[in-house]
């Protein structure tokens, strides 16, 4: 039967994943989102794996929760990155340096 | 230019890009072009590209006999052939003060508007077709086909009658006609109203076409607005009353205006129009039997005919608007110079391209079907 | 090696192999879709875990909605992939490898079978047929935890007003023109014919 | 519950296999003749002299985001509506506040223009 | 002979994939044959509405009409346009058509006869329809086409804001019904013609309808491959098979729409006269004749709208999406919710 360790081991995977992606490719933010919604997945399956092998659903609804904060930054960081794009014309990150000092 | 090396020009700044609403486009009726520059969904500008349909009508006529060009005529415009066959005879009666019998008038009157009313079928069907609703398409195609077999019993031809020739008319009514034309008028009577349930009186339709290529009186007149397209902004103009022609002035009918000036009040008025036409046949049907006479004024020898010098310039109302021709002749048996003077010309170039500004891109090709231009007659 | 185990490895490799994919593709539309393939996957295994509601809520919530605005973002502002220059990528993938690398061990060291294998969290005896996961967080979620629910309601509200406050760029006072409507304009509408007086011209001293 | 969803994971693999089967019998039958007219993307018989992929309305954007958010609330409703007979009214007040709050969220946007299409 | 039987006894528990692969079939072949058969109605129906025929060439009153069209397509060459991605482009199509014949897993055809009873299947639904608006995107980005582009982009905003409005009417369903599993749905539907939920949940199952329609693109609100518009929008670029497979899609939307206004608002499989003194004469008439019976229905019903409506214009369908039918379904979720904890006698008790 699938163990509790099983899950765990493949959300550390993928935490760490997601950590490498943020680590490789900081100029493009698209992928940062979307490295943060991956990031985001590794902690849900987390939480259903021991909601599931623990047998009570908190774990769950807090899942529920966290997919619609998450949905709604997801949303917002997008609308950011639109209204970045209009007004830069692009949005690599090393190039938005205007607060340097 | 071969696809595979053309290089992407660079972004537009803002967000406006460029559309050809190009001539193989099943939105514009016949070959028509329209470069439409847009932000967005809303036209900011447009320019006209006609010249697909360009066959030289105007120069192939300057080679032929007076009575040849009778045949080149009628092919000018398709949906509405009959007002340039009689448009042209009346022309060259002018010149060669000729007089058409009194039958052939009438005669004449009755095929200009069953002329009239099948190209008002067809202007339905066309606007119908635009919004998207087919049906209507297809009944106003059937209902026209119904009078495209009256014309083949009167003339020999459905759409093309070549039955004008200057003096009159080829042959004389087929007895029985005039009552197959009569139920023919009863019958089409009856459907209007099923056009108004599936057409005029449609909410959806209604919000489609409302405000949509508005245009005041002024606006009309200064950009040479003719015909349903004036009517509709309120000023009763119609050539049929103010200039009377043949026989129109022994009939009443009146002149169908709306306010609104936009592509429903345009479409009301042809409706209105349709009524009108059926009015007029049915008087023409029942005076028609009194009049006596010959159908035409024997011509000499029409192969060695020459018309007098002189110019003219007759006008016609057709179902697009004001036709007008302009003839001159040096005294050959060929004619020197024919201008046709289409009322599709304004509509489709200088008209559209004013009325697309500001409106949305669904609606331009429905503006240019309220409008009835029709691209043959604009490139000639 | 039953159907289950098999069932397991094989979303779970799916969801690896999608998240990989994920950081190495240059064109960010492919990594989106990538994206979506690991979210199905994941909802795969959420099934077996019986948390269906949550499954099938996370097609419907990411992959039906959010992924979508990534899709309409990436492909309208098609930011052509050659401006981003790959250099950045290769100087910082062995450093990159490296440090993801150490971290997955000390991870598995720590969450491995040892400590939490069968032994100790036996697997769960499925749920009766009848169960039904949506009822039983439904019962949960508007009774217990009833006040964050309330607050999720205020996020989301957040989220709309700050969403249309980023992107809704016509602003109510600017005044944007309408050719249709300024077509339109009828004579009297702009001309006032004003009847004055005649002055005779000693007052204008 | 397993066997529950087996059914619908092979429905899913055979939905696409029927696709991708009728699109592979195209390839298979169909003729091969690609030429560069054929390929070049339609432009209403011009050719396309421009790269397509520009930058369109704002507006777009906005639907999809306020789509993620009724989205969002309509995921929160399906648990509510399952339980409502045993949650009674404590659970029908709590989706009348949640409601309440969001129908404030529609109001704003639609004074503000935001579902205005222009 | 024994033999052969007791195999076939006992074939689904020794192989219970086999089974359901079996199963399966059995629903998607007549599905096929069904939209196959939708597309012939459809040209015949809106063919006599127009006072034309519709096809009678191929075969007897033009009934292989069908698979002519569909034979002819298989020869057809597939053109992918140059500068488009070969594996998306052919992933679009079968994305569009996934989605659709997927969600016919959980619909009841009649008491008891479905493939999976699992207790989340309107929720699975909802989530199939919002899977289905990938293939739309992922087609306009791909053909490499301003058009295509175009057409994708406004049908994906069409759909995805008609998406909103249709989960609230499941939402208004599942409240009066207080089960997500949707034979659950159409038992809480028992007693007759007037027990169905069409009656209570009046305006959310006309919205439902009508998103449906506009969800698939049909009749009034086919703005975005209107043929007189922008030009065939998100599939202009497509020909052959794949044409094909997008074209099967959108057909086997149409019947899934109709099916599940059938199951949620017009009482699946049972049968109207339940209540009256009609009832004894039709007991004989399973209850999947009458659910076919409904999705006929519901089927003429988007033939019609076709044949009498013109296109709304882009900004009228949206303003209708967003205005018009997400507050009216709030409104009346909680109407219904109130009816339901309040029990109200004739549908609720």
């Amino acid at each position: 039967m699938i163990a509790l360790s099983d899950y765990l081991i493949l959300g550390a995977i993928l935490f760490c994943i997601s950590v490498a992606g943020i680590f490789l490719n900081r100029r493009n933010v698209l992928i940062l989102l979307m490295c943060i919604e991956l990031m985001l997945l590794a902690v849900n399956m987390n939480f259903i794996a021991f909601s599931h092998f623990l047998g009570n659903a908190t774990g769950q609804v807090f899942v529920f929760f966290v997919l619609t904060v998450a949905a709604a930054e997801a949303a917002i960081g997008l609308a950011i990155l639109v209204v970045l794009f209009r007004n830069r014309r692009t949005i690599d990150v090393a190039e938005l340096d205007t607060l340097k000092g | 230019m071969r696809p595979e090396n053309y290089q992407a020009k660079s972004h537009p700044p803002s967000n406006e890009y460029e559309l050809n609403f190009g001539p193989n486009h099943p939105g514009i009726e016949g070959n028509y072009a329209l470069r439409v520059k847009l932000r967005g969904d809303r036209v900011i500008e447009a320019r006209a590209d006609a010249g697909y349909l360009h066959r030289g009508f105007e120069k192939l006529m300057e080679g032929r006999l007076w009575i040849q060009n009778i045949a080149l005529v009628p092919r000018i415009c398709v949906p509405d052939p009959t007002p340039m066959e009689v448009c042209y005879s009346l022309s060259v009666e002018t010149l060669c003060v000729l007089e058409a019998p009194e039958r052939a008038q009438w005669i004449r009157v009755m095929q200009l508007e069953m002329s009239r009313l099948a190209a008002h079928l067809f202007a339905f069907g066309g606007h119908a077709a635009t919004t998207g609703l087919y049906t209507n398409m297809f009944w106003g195609v059937a209902d026209r086909d119904l009078i495209l077999d009256r014309f083949e019993e009167l003339t020999g031809g459905r759409v093309y009658s070549i039955y004008n020739l200057p003096g009159g008319v080829r042959r004389d009514v087929p007895d029985g006609f005039l009552e197959r034309l009569a139920a023919l008028l009863d019958y089409l009577e009856a459907r209007l109203e099923d056009y108004d349930n599936l057409f005029f009186r449609n909410q959806v339709f209604i919000r489609r076409a409302r405000d949509v290529g508005a245009m005041t009186r002024e606006q009309a007149l200064e950009w040479g607005v003719t015909g349903p397209n004036l009517r509709a902004t309120g000023l009763a103009f119609d050539v049929r009353r103010d200039d009377p022609y043949l026989i129109y002035d022994q009939l009443e009918f009146d002149v169908i205006t709306q306010q609104a000036g936009d592509a429903l009040a345009r479409n009301l008025v042809r409706r209105g129009e349709l009524k009108q036409s059926i009015r007029i046949l049915r008087q023409i049907i029942e005076r028609l039997p009194a009049v006596p006479g010959p159908v035409r004024v024997p011509i000499p020898n029409p192969l060695a005919w020459n018309a007098p010098a002189g110019e003219t310039y007759t006008r016609v109302e057709s179902s697009k608007g004001e036709l007008a021709y302009y003839v001159v002749s040096t005294g050959g048996d060929k004619p020197y110079r024919v201008q046709v003077r289409g009322p599709s010309a304004m509509h489709a170039v200088r008209v559209l391209e004013k009325l697309s500004v500001g409106a949305r891109l669904e609606d331009v090709a429905q503006i240019m079907f309220s409008l009835d231009a029709c691209p043959p007659e604009v490139d000639r | 090696m039953t159907f289950e185990k098999f069932l397991f490895y094989f979303f779970a490799a799916m969801v690896i192999f999608a998240g990989l994919m994920l950081i190495t593709r240059r064109n960010p539309v492919y990594s989106a879709l990538f994206l979506v393939l690991a979210f199905f996957n994941a909802a795969g295994l959420w099934m077996l875990m019986e948390a269906e509601f949550l499954a099938i809520t996370l097609v419907l919530v990411y992959v039906g909605a959010v992924m979508v605005l990534f899709l309409f973002v990436v492909m309208m502002l098609d930011i052509n992939v050659a401006e981003m220059k790959p250099g950045c990528f290769i100087t910082y993938l062995p450093v990159g490898i490296l440090i993801a690398l150490t971290m997955v061990v000390e991870m598995v060291m720590v969450v491995g079978p040892n400590h939490f294998g069968l032994d100790i969290y036996a697997s769960p005896v499925p749920h009766a047929p009848g169960y039904s996961n949506t009822g039983e967080l439904g019962s949960m979620l508007y009774t217990i935890y009833m006040y964050p629910f309330e607050i999720a309601a205020v996020i989301l509200l957040v989220a709309i007003v700050a969403a249309i406050g980023l992107t809704l760029r016509r602003r109510p006072d600017t005044k944007s023109q309408n050719p249709s409507k300024q077509v339109l304009v009828k004579r009297d509408d702009r001309l006032r014919v004003v009847k004055m007086p005649s002055e005779s011209k000693m007052e204008l001293k | 519950m397993l066997e529950g969803y087996l059914p619908i994971l092979v429905f899913l693999g055979v939905g696409t296999f029927i696709g991708a089967a009728a699109i592979a019998i195209g390839f298979i039958l169909g003729p091969h003749r690609p030429d560069s007219e054929k390929l070049s993307p339609y432009e209403c018989g011009f050719e396309a002299f421009e790269d397509t992929r520009m930058k369109f309305d704002v507006r777009y954007y906005l639907v999809a985001i306020l789509f993620i958010i009724f989205d969002l609330e309509i995921a929160f409703l399906f648990p509510w509506a399952v339980v409502l007979a045993e949650i009674g009214i404590v659970g029908l007040m709590a989706m009348a506040v949640f409601l309440g709050i969001l129908v404030v969220g529609f109001i704003y946007e639609w004074k503000k223009g935001a579902l205005e299409w222009e | 002979m024994e033999a052969i039987t007791n195999f076939l006894v006992s074939f689904p528990t020794e192989f219970p994939v086999l089974w359901i692969l079996v199963r399966i079939v059995v629903i998607v072949l007549p599905l096929m044959l069904a939209v196959a058969y939708f597309t012939y109605a459809e040209r015949k129906i809106i063919g006599y509405m127009q006072v034309r025929l519709g096809p009678n060439r191929v075969g007897p009153k033009g009934w292989l009409q069908p698979i002519a069209d569909a034979v002819k397509l298989m020869f057809k060459e597939i053109i992918i346009p140059s500068g488009a991605n070969k594996f998306l482009f052919v992933l679009a199509p079968m994305l569009a058509l996934g989605p659709a014949l997927a969600a016919w897993a959980v619909l009841p055809f009649d008491d008891g006869m479905v493939l999976t009873d699992i207790n989340a299947g309107l929720l699975y639904i909802l989530a199939l329809t919002s899977v289905a608006v990938y293939g739309v995107i992922i087609a306009g980005w791909v053909s490499n086409s301003k058009y295509a582009f175009l057409g994708a982009i406004r049908s994906a905003a069409q759909i995805v804001s008609y998406e909103i409005a249709m989960g609230f009417a499941l939402v208004g369903v599942l409240v009066a019904a207080g089960s997500l599993n949707l034979s659950d749905i159409v038992r809480a539907q028992e007693g007759g013609l007037l027990h169905w939920f069409w009656l209570p949940l009046l305006p959310l199952f006309v919205i439902y309808f009508i998103s449906g329609v506009a969800e698939t693109n049909r009749a009034p609100f086919d703005v975005a491959e209107g043929e007189s518009e922008i030009v065939a929008g998100f599939h202009v670029e497509y020909s052959g098979m794949t044409f094909a497979v997008f074209f099967l899609a959108e057909y086997a939307n149409m019947i899934l729409i109709s099916a599940l206004t059938a199951l949620m608002f017009l009482g699946g499989w049972l049968s109207p006269f339940q209540g009256s003194f009609m009832e004894s004469w039709f007991t004989w008439v399973p209850g999947i004749i009458w659910f076919f019976l409904k999705i006929l229905i519901f089927g003429f019903l988007f033939l019609w709208f076709r044949a009498t409506f013109p296109r709304y214009r882009y900004d009228q369908i949206m303003r209708l999406g967003w205005k018009v039918f997400i507050p009216i379904t709030i409104v009346w979720i909680l109407v219904v919710a109130v009816a339901v904890v309040y029990k109200f006698p004739i549908w609720f008790d």
